[in-house]
């Protein structure tokens, strides 16, 4: 192998390869507290690692559980390369499982036509959702972060109300807020019989290529990269910022409404009100992007990590006497120290050319300097 | 000889925050310690709603003999595992029906429980010369769940005084099972209004409007287990719900018979729910002044009717009711 | 519904004691908002605070060790996060919530070895802070009211506040620290330490939402109960937000949010779905946000 | 001429400093006489910038030390250099827009009173300061919306608060107007008599010539020699920059052909009320150079916009070929046959984060050699900027490395390069020789003349009179918004356009 080869291949491993030196320094950390508790750290670790990937069935619980963190991540990503900082695929999630359970369910006619519609008009709803944060922030400067910040608790709300009231399975003890559960023919098959895992993973992974492929490969991609980096570039090179800044979001949304149409057609069947905010999967897949970069394929291996963290850390719970909140303390400190970037700074060292002194900031960093930072005023 | 131990998964939310989940825990360490059964137990918390299937699929995958959901969360995963592995285990879930054959489902009837609260509810704010109301109650969340709850009081106090209509009544949420100083604001705005009794049940947020009482004067109820205390006499009662007993219905069965599949509906007669001082004596002394031998005695009337099955309190669907 | 004077009365005294500790934690991420960081991992230092000011009270039985406590704990671990953020560049958003999670879980845990019991700590050994004595309003007992049972530390908040608009824009720190926001690459060439500065904003931060989490179980409540913040310091960050990062704005942010919550409260035994209800506050901001935004465009535009 | 000492103030010794694998300063020493203006030229990219970052701390060098009044010191940072008496005023201001120019000045040395900011005293010594250095300015107005040469004001009375003994400027004038760069340069001379040691990075070597003692040259990175200018000229410099003798841009003689470009009584207000563009009526030919010269601030800048499509205005008629563009958005006029050279390279022109190849095809990304249907063609792309690299000489290691690392100059070859390449009739060039070398700058006139030969109409907006003058056919003197003059080559003297451009004489 030549070394241009090895260049490309390990600027290739790059995104991947700092969570796992971030892990090596995140154990060591974890092994303290698992000491204080009286277990033998290797012990615990052993059984996490085994309960996140040790088996076919542990690794398909791990994939599944990754699918939504993944596809949210990916959505997160193309509106965060853009520069615009939103936070509400947790809301954009919910409009889209909520609007496919029940339009799956309620809607006329027979079942190809339910799903057709149920996709449809889910993806169309989350994306429009998304949307409103966009005119807001288009006609009224109102800052992203705290325009999906509320949205998503709003959405939340709404959603609970329309099944408390109006959806609500009332065939058992209808304690549960949720709706009706769609048609067994129209949910998404099993990749492997007997197992978790649907074909949702197989449309993630598809979505982790059109991403990557989209960012790096099209026209709008490079618009919407370009707009993310300096605005007025973009504006005297002929770019509609503003249909970007429409268009990203908007996608974004559908693309996070996508994580909850999938949730619903592929694991649930149905809409639960809490389901997804009690997972946090739009917040992880959103830390998913920012640790990699928002690079796609970062993404796609630091959700299955983060996944790993989340069914490992069950693992533990179930195999010791070890509390919840010792795995909830160490997936803590993993991603704490995912987040850094020790990692980065180890490869700069040893790579030929540096980069610039002081670029504005990496772009893992939530604020950029000299670009909008309309995050915080 | 190992081999002759049984494994228990029991499934369930975080523990510490819900009485209702402590009290099935500690009935199985205590028949453990007693040795009378061979019987090993996991304790297996779920940190989010996902965690619940995924768990319930993987306690199965790791040979655990009887299954034991606690709570509704795992209706739905229960039985698509009871019915992808019928025999690998054996299945309990309490706190909602699984309809599946081969799955067992004890529920509860709180609202027997909740009726009495009503009662003592209605009498008490009568004494105070509020026969009408306003009657509170800082619950955790809006819905059915706990609509149960909300329902034997209201009806309690309704079959006392038939005048108290719906909007006689005051109920707010926390949203949270945590949060106390919620709970209490919460109280002391219906304290306000008027309340003179306010029935609380959001978990260990009680705990905020238990401190409201004391500081303001109404009384209240506890929930779960007996909450009484002698450092605060406002919380004169508790809607008992003990699941401790549950458990050791089914660590019996199991191991007497195996797990019969079907629908146990358990409630006053059980003496699975209950009131403090109404259908027990409480572990503290009553304080007789509020809660009166008269009260008492009206609140055993109706439990005796309940038992007798000749009261029977159904939940209907809360919109509907709430409606009227 | 029952509503007369006094019942508002009561009202508004329980919003000044929901809003105060966010108004603390809203203070600290308005400082942080300054020096160009998004620190949400003020959830999990208000926990701290909380918790350590019930540990220490449980230890001393002494109100001033409990709210230092509070404070010092608190400014650790937001320390720790200001490190990771600055000087190991890990995203804001990230830190932050490794930070939540991790003090989500050593809270409890904590809880359960100092005090044996899971879910909630209550007991009458713990000492609430001095409610302050307004026995001097008694002839006006709706101003009694509305001012009764609240703690100094409720007043300070907003002496802090007006403490925190002069340090910010008159004394030579706050003008530094509002420098590495505008533009931090500039501060460090003139040989500002900003790297520092951002460092000790956060930690600053994290003290102040120490005071608001010693201010939750020791002020509102006596007691301790796993995430007892329950959202609160997520909410601060948005009230600072709504105020512009300016430390009489962040009052009007938090007191808007106490307004709307209550609004939502009274609703809630209206014939509106009380789902509904719980959406209204955060609709409301949305539309505050639009009407005040929509306001200064116009202003400008003239 | 000053009484110079030649006491040695400062020696920088064998500066050396990587990144990565281009050596930007190879072995540099250079010595500086207490109360001399020392001149430091070189082609873009030759380390100009980085030595003068070493030296204020910015950069670690590598290798090599300083020494001040002969004692070794070492600089870390920008405190320690200032501590030192060393302050720099940047290529790139280093300023707080929303602060006054007083806060600016004093920062990191402000006046207390106890707690307190002092701001009343401060207010004070910046106006002392002002008085005495004789260099007027408002203490309390803020940055924002304030004329380059007022800010780079505020960056020298910045560095004279500091007290510092070495001033260095980084291509201070390169921005400014030929008024302000003739106060700037008095300025300079004041000072190096008041006793303070200069530096100055420029590429103007008239204005070496006029100001320093002694000029330094670089060439890739290494120091190739000193001379007293007593004892040189522009000629020996120049060669001794580039490494080879300059030919004078040949400018054939050419007839015009029909008007390409033809603007008439473009509006523009500002709030409505004050009036920024004026009617303002212009047209260019096609094989024409039209210069449009004026100081900077007199509606120039928003006239380019307005043409361009990033500025609405508020009247008139812009026809491209007879088809209407006025207030039409950017990708319109771009399609109608319109190039632009923008004034800022780094605002306008680049994106620092984005790769080479990314800036280069900003603008031509859609011609279907780049992109079918929405999809990007790579290796057409990579090829393209690999070319415009190679043929424009732009000194960079690579066509995926960050726009931010290329030297000033050389961004703005790479910017030059992608919008000659647009290969449009029209071209509207702002400043486009600003901050690159003498070498560069032949390159870029030979460019602009070459686009007129065939046949393409060139606008040419540059606050460099002598540019104008030496390229255009026709001249457009603008003075607060409305064309104050129009001449034809050799129509006019220097100084008389200097009198219209400041509106002394009108038209
Ligand atoms: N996830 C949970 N965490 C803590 N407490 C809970 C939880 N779920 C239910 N509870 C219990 O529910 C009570 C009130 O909550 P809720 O409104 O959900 O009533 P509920 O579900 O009818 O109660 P229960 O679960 O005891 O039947 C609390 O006192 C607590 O015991
Ligand atoms: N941060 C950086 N990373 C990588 N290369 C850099 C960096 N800064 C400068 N360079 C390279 O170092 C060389 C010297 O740059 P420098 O800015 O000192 O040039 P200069 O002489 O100031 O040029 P100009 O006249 O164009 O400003 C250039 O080739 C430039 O591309
Ligand atoms: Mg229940
Ligand atoms: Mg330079």
């Amino acid at each position: 192998m030549n070394s241009g080869t090895l260049r490309k291949i390990s600027h290739f491993l790059a995104p991947i390869s700092q969570p796992f030196i971030a892990i090596f320094l995140a154990l060591v950390v974890g092994a303290i507290a698992i000491i204080v508790t009286g277990e033998s750290p290797f012990n615990i670790y052993k059984i996490m690692v085994k309960g996140a990937f040790g088996s076919e069935y542990y690794l398909l619980t791990t994939l599944t559980r990754a699918t939504p963190i993944i596809i949210t991540g990916l959505g997160a990503a193309i509106c965060w390369s853009s520069n615009y900082m939103g936070i509400g695929g947790e809301g954009q999630m919910i409009m889209g499982g909520f609007l496919c359970a029940v339009i799956g369910f309620h809607f006329p006619g027979p079942q190809w036509l339910k799903l057709t519609c149920a996709i449809i008009f889910s993806l169309i709803g989350s994306g429009l959702y998304s949307l409103f944060s966009a005119w807001l922030l288009d006609k009224f400067k109102m800052s992203l972060a705290i325009s999906t910040l509320m949205l998503n608790y709003a959405g939340a709300y709404i959603a609970m109300h329309f099944v408390q009231n109006v959806f609500l399975d009332t065939t058992g003890d209808a304690k549960l807020v949720q709706t009706q559960m769609i048609d067994e023919s129209i949910r998404l098959p099993r990749i492997v019989e007997g197992q978790k895992l649907h074909w949702g993973f197989g449309i993630a992974v598809l979505l982790v290529i059109l991403v990557w492929f989209m960012m790096n490969r099209t026209v709008f991609g490079y618009e919407s990269r370009m707009s993310g980096f300096n605005i007025h570039f973009c504006d005297y090179g002929g770019i509609n910022s503003k249909k970007i800044m429409y268009g990203m979001l908007t996608l974004s949304g559908v693309i996070c409404g996508l994580a909850g149409v999938i949730e619903v057609l592929g694991v649930n069947y149905r809409y639960t009100h809490n389901t997804y905010v009690s997972a946090s999967y739009a917040w992880i897949g959103l830390n998913a992007a920012l640790i990699s970069g928002y690079n796609p394929i970062g993404i796609f291996f630091t959700s299955i990590i983060l996944a790993g963290i989340s069914t490992g850390g069950a693992a533990i719970a179930r195999a010791t006497s070890v509390p919840l909140e010792i795995s909830t303390i160490i997936q803590g400190c993993i991603t704490l120290f995912i987040s850094a970037r020790i990692a980065i700074q180890f490869r700069r060292r040893s790579r030929k050319l540096a980069s610039p002194a002081k670029d504005g900031g990496s772009s893992g960093d939530i604020l950029i300097p000299e670009t909008k930072g309309e995050i915080l005023r | 000889a190992a081999d002759d131990v049984k494994k228990v998964a029991i499934i369930l939310d975080p523990v510490g925050v819900n009485p209702f989940l402590t009290q099935v825990v500690d009935k199985f360490a205590e028949v453990k310690a007693a040795g009378t059964y061979p019987m090993d137990y996991s304790v297996i918390e779920c940190a989010d709603d996902t965690a619940w299937a995924e768990n319930i699929r993987a306690s199965v995958e790791e040979g655990y003999d009887l299954i034991l959901v606690v709570g509704w969360q795992g209706a739905d995963p229960l039985n698509e595992v009871a019915t992808q592995f019928p025999d690998k285990a054996q299945y309990v879930i309490i706190d909602t029906v699984c309809d599946n054959p081969n799955v067992k489902s004890y529920i509860f009837k709180p609202q027997e429980a909740a009726y009495l609260i009503g009662i003592v509810a209605a009498m008490v704010s009568a004494d105070a010369g509020k026969p009408e109301g306003p009657f509170g109650g800082v619950h955790a969340n809006p819905g059915q769940g706990s609509f149960e709850w909300r329902y034997g009081y209201m009806e309690g106090i309704k079959s006392i005084n038939p005048k108290v209509t719906n909007d006689d009544f005051i109920f707010n949420y926390t949203k949270s099972y945590t949060d106390a100083p919620t709970a209490k604001e919460l109280a002391l705005q219906q304290a306000a209004q008027g309340c003179v009794f306010i029935n609380a049940a959001s978990a260990v947020a009680d705990f905020g409007t238990f401190e409201a009482a004391l500081e303001k004067g109404f009384y209240t109820s506890g929930q779960d287990f007996d909450r009484t205390s002698p450092d605060n006499p406002n919380i004169i009662t508790t809607q008992v719900k003990y699941t401790g007993i549950v458990a050791g219905m089914i660590i019996d069965e199991f191991f007497a018979t195996g797990i019969q599949p079907g629908v146990v509906s358990l409630g006053l007669k059980e003496g699975v729910v209950g009131a403090t001082y109404i259908t027990d004596d409480g572990v503290n002394p009553r304080n007789t002044a509020v809660l009166t031998d008269a009260i008492v005695a009206k609140a055993r009337e109706a439990a005796d009717a309940i038992i007798s099955g000749k009261l029977v309190i159904e939940v209907p669907l809360e919109e509907e009711y709430m409606k009227q | 519904m029952n509503i007369n004077a006094n019942y508002l009365a009561v009202v508004f005294n329980s919003t000044i004691r929901m809003m105060t500790p966010i108004l603390f934690v809203g203070l600290g991420s308005a400082l942080c908002n300054r020096v160009f960081i998004f620190n949400i991992g003020l959830e999990g230092t208000m926990l701290t605070g909380a918790f350590a000011a019930i540990v220490a009270n449980y230890y001393t039985g002494s109100i001033f060790i409990s709210l230092l406590a509070a404070m010092i704990s608190a400014m650790i671990v937001s320390w720790i996060a200001g490190i990771f953020m600055v000087k190991f560049k890990g995203a804001m958003l990230v830190v932050g919530v490794s930070i939540n999670m991790l003090i989500s879980g050593l809270t409890t845990f904590l809880m359960q070895i100092i005090f044996g019991v899971k879910g909630a700590y209550v007991s009458t050994d713990l000492v609430p802070l001095h409610k302050i004595d307004v026995s001097m309003l008694k002839q006006w007992p709706i101003l009694q009211t509305m001012f009764g049972s609240l703690t100094y530390l409720d007043f300070f908040a907003f002496i802090l506040a007006i403490i925190l608009y002069f340090f910010l824009f008159r004394t030579v720190t706050g003008f530094r620290m509002r420098s590495v926001g505008i533009n931090k690459v500039a501060a460090q060439s003139l040989g500002i330490n900003a790297d520092r500065l951002q460092i000790g904003t956060v930690a600053f931060s994290g003290l102040l939402s120490g005071i608001g989490g010693c201010l939750l179980t020791m002020g509102g409540v006596t007691m301790f109960a796993q995430n007892i913040t329950a959202g609160r310091g997520y909410i601060a960050m948005a009230a600072a937000t709504l105020g512009a990062a300016h430390p009489l704005g962040v009052v009007a942010g938090s007191a808007f949010f106490g307004f709307a919550q209550s609004m939502a409260n009274m609703l809630q035994n209206s014939s509106i779905s009380s789902q509904l209800t719980m959406a209204l506050p955060y609709l409301a901001t949305i539309l505050a946000l639009a009407i005040y935004n929509f306001a200064q465009i116009r202003r400008h535009a003239l | 001429m000053r009484n110079q000492s030649n006491d040695v103030i400062l020696r920088m010794e064998n500066i050396v400093k990587c990144y990565g694998s281009l050596i930007a300063n190879d072995n540099v020493s250079l010595h500086l006489n207490r109360g001399e203006i020392l001149a430091v030229i070189g082609e873009n990219g030759a380390g100009k910038t980085t030595l003068m970052k070493v030296l204020y701390g910015l950069e670690h060098p590598d290798k090599g030390d300083i020494y001040l009044n002969e004692k070794k010191i070492q600089i870390h940072n920008a405190a320690q250099a200032i501590a030192n008496g060393i302050g720099m005023v940047q290529q790139h201001f280093m300023l707080f827009d929303p602060f006054t120019v007083t806060e600016n000045i004093v920062y990191g040395k402000e006046p207390k009173k106890g707690l307190f900011f002092d701001l009343k005293k401060a207010n004070q010594t910046i106006s002392e300061l002002s008085r005495k250095f004789d260099l007027p300015l408002n203490p309390t107005t803020k940055i924002q919306g304030m004329p380059v040469g007022l800010r780079q004001r505020v960056e020298i009375l910045k560095v004279l608060y500091q007290n510092a003994d070495i001033i260095v400027f980084d291509e201070p004038t390169a921005v400014l107007t030929p008024q302000e760069v003739h106060e700037l340069l008095n300025t300079m001379k004041r000072l190096a008599e008041a006793g303070k040691s200069i530096i100055i990075v420029t590429h103007k070597l008239n204005e070496v010539m006029e100001v320093a003692d002694r000029a330094m040259v670089m060439r890739l990175g290494k120091h190739v020699a000193y001379r007293n200018i007593a004892d040189t000229s522009i000629e020996e410099l120049s060669f001794l920059m580039v490494g080879r003798h300059l030919v004078e841009t040949e400018i054939p003689e050419i007839s015009p052909g029909k008007d390409i470009l033809r603007i008439t009584d473009l509006c523009l207000t500002r709030d409505g009320a004050v009036p920024i563009l004026d009617h303002i009526s212009i047209h260019v030919n096609a094989g024409e150079i039209v210069g449009i010269a004026g100081v900077s601030g007199n509606g120039q800048s928003d006239l380019v916009q307005c043409i361009f499509g990033l500025q609405k205005a508020d009247s008139g008629q812009i026809l491209v070929n007879g088809k209407n563009v006025f207030n039409c958005p950017v990708k319109e006029v771009r399609h109608s046959g319109m190039a632009m050279i923008p004034e800022d390279r780094f605002i306008w022109g680049s994106a620092a984060q984005a790769s080479i190849a990314e800036t280069a095809i900003m603008g031509h990304y859609e011609k279907p050699s780049f992109s079918k249907k929405g999809f990007l063609n790579i290796r057409t792309i990579r090829e393209f900027a690999g070319k415009l690299v190679k043929e424009f000489s732009v000194k960079a290691d690579s066509i995926a490395q960050k726009t931010s690392s290329l030297s000033g100059g050389n961004a703005q070859k790479l910017i030059v390069a992608r919008e000659i390449r647009q290969n449009t009739p029209i071209l509207i060039a702002c400043e486009p020789t600003r901050g690159i070398d003498i070498g560069a700058i032949q390159f870029v006139h030979d460019c602009l003349v070459e686009k007129r030969s065939e046949g393409a109409a060139v606008l040419l907006v540059s606050s460099e009179l002598s540019e104008i003058l030496k390229l255009s056919d026709r001249i457009y003197v603008i003075y607060e918004g409305k064309i104050n003059g129009e001449f034809k080559r050799g129509n006019v003297s220097e100084e008389e356009l200097g009198l219209l451009m400041v509106g002394s004489k009108k038209l």
